[in-house]
């Protein structure tokens, strides 16, 4: 699930200014000392890989922030990201936390998983 | 752990490809290629249209419904070749798109 | 035999993504997606770059040494979506590139 945090603009008038983000996990080529630039949002997820939480940060463009910033009830793996715009760096600060386990199916005494 | 989505080098050999019979320069250069995963989310240098996104985000919820995205060349350059063409003329044209300046999932 | 690049039907159901918390309408549509091979000759419809035509070649001559070019879209348009943005304003607006036109190898 994604969220916007408190004092953060709306996705869609994030003003065209640049915004400096922390990047860890995949960050440009021509990224440096784990920074990068975009004109959207900076994120940070979690997401559950082999049973572990793993915390990645970097840059969304604003192209499809409204989309990628948003929650989504049904991701097949356990994720969640946190969006922000309201200084450089803000990213550096969220916690997301991985959504709770979903509850196995039991329907007429066998266990679905 | 799987590489996301960069670009890579790919290097031409006109002479390899029988070529140097109307290539005289260069026989060979870097055209680069993309190569890499387009996962959720998909950063801001990798370009992403607004289908990207919704692709990507529904792969990610039910990986049979659709493939993710792919990593594909955004931003493209040319090279100028000289070459000898059919009237055995010597000519030096440019040609668009030919070498990988940078990648994105689309 | 293995499908060329070609346009399918991708569904998009915002309400089932649970976006029909801020999305009013349209709650579904369908985006398409692309999907199949580019083998060589890339046809014209296809609308190759150089540098594909040039990365097919190089493919179907070595494999190992780079992927065949991806079938990705090449033309896309817009819809607009009426949703609640985060002042509970009802606001009207259209997003770019939402549905693919066409697709072909890049």
């Amino acid at each position: 699930s994604g969220k916007e945090t408190s004092g953060s603009i709306a996705p869609a008038s994030a003003s065209h200014r640049f915004l400096w983000c922390y990047c860890s996990h995949h960050c440009p080529d021509d990224s440096t000392n784990n920074t990068c630039r975009t004109d959207g949002y900076c994120f940070t997820m979690v997401e559950e890989e082999g049973g572990v939480p793993v915390l990645t940060a970097g840059c969304l463009g604003l192209v499809g922030s409204e989309f990628q910033c948003r929650d989504i009830g049904g991701f097949r793996q356990r994720k969640s990201l946190e969006c922000c715009t309201d200084e450089d760096f803000c990213n550096r600060n969220l916690r997301p936390t991985l959504p709770p386990l979903q509850p196995p199916l039991y329907v007429d005494g066998k266990i679905h998983h | 752990p799987r590489q996301r989505c960069h670009r890579k080098h790919l290097h031409v050999n006109f002479k390899e490809m029988g070529w140097d019979d109307w290539i005289i320069a260069p026989l060979e250069y870097d055209a680069f290629h993309c190569s890499g995963t387009c996962d959720f989310p998909i950063r801001s240098h990798l370009e992403p249209t607004n289908h990207a996104i919704i692709q990507t985000l529904i792969n990610s919820m039910d990986p049979k419904s659709t493939p993710p995205t792919c990593c594909v060349p955004t931003r493209l350059s040319p090279i100028s070749i000289l070459y000898i063409d059919s009237a055995n003329n010597v000519v030096y044209k440019q040609y668009e798109d030919m070498v990988v300046e940078s990648c994105g999932c689309r």
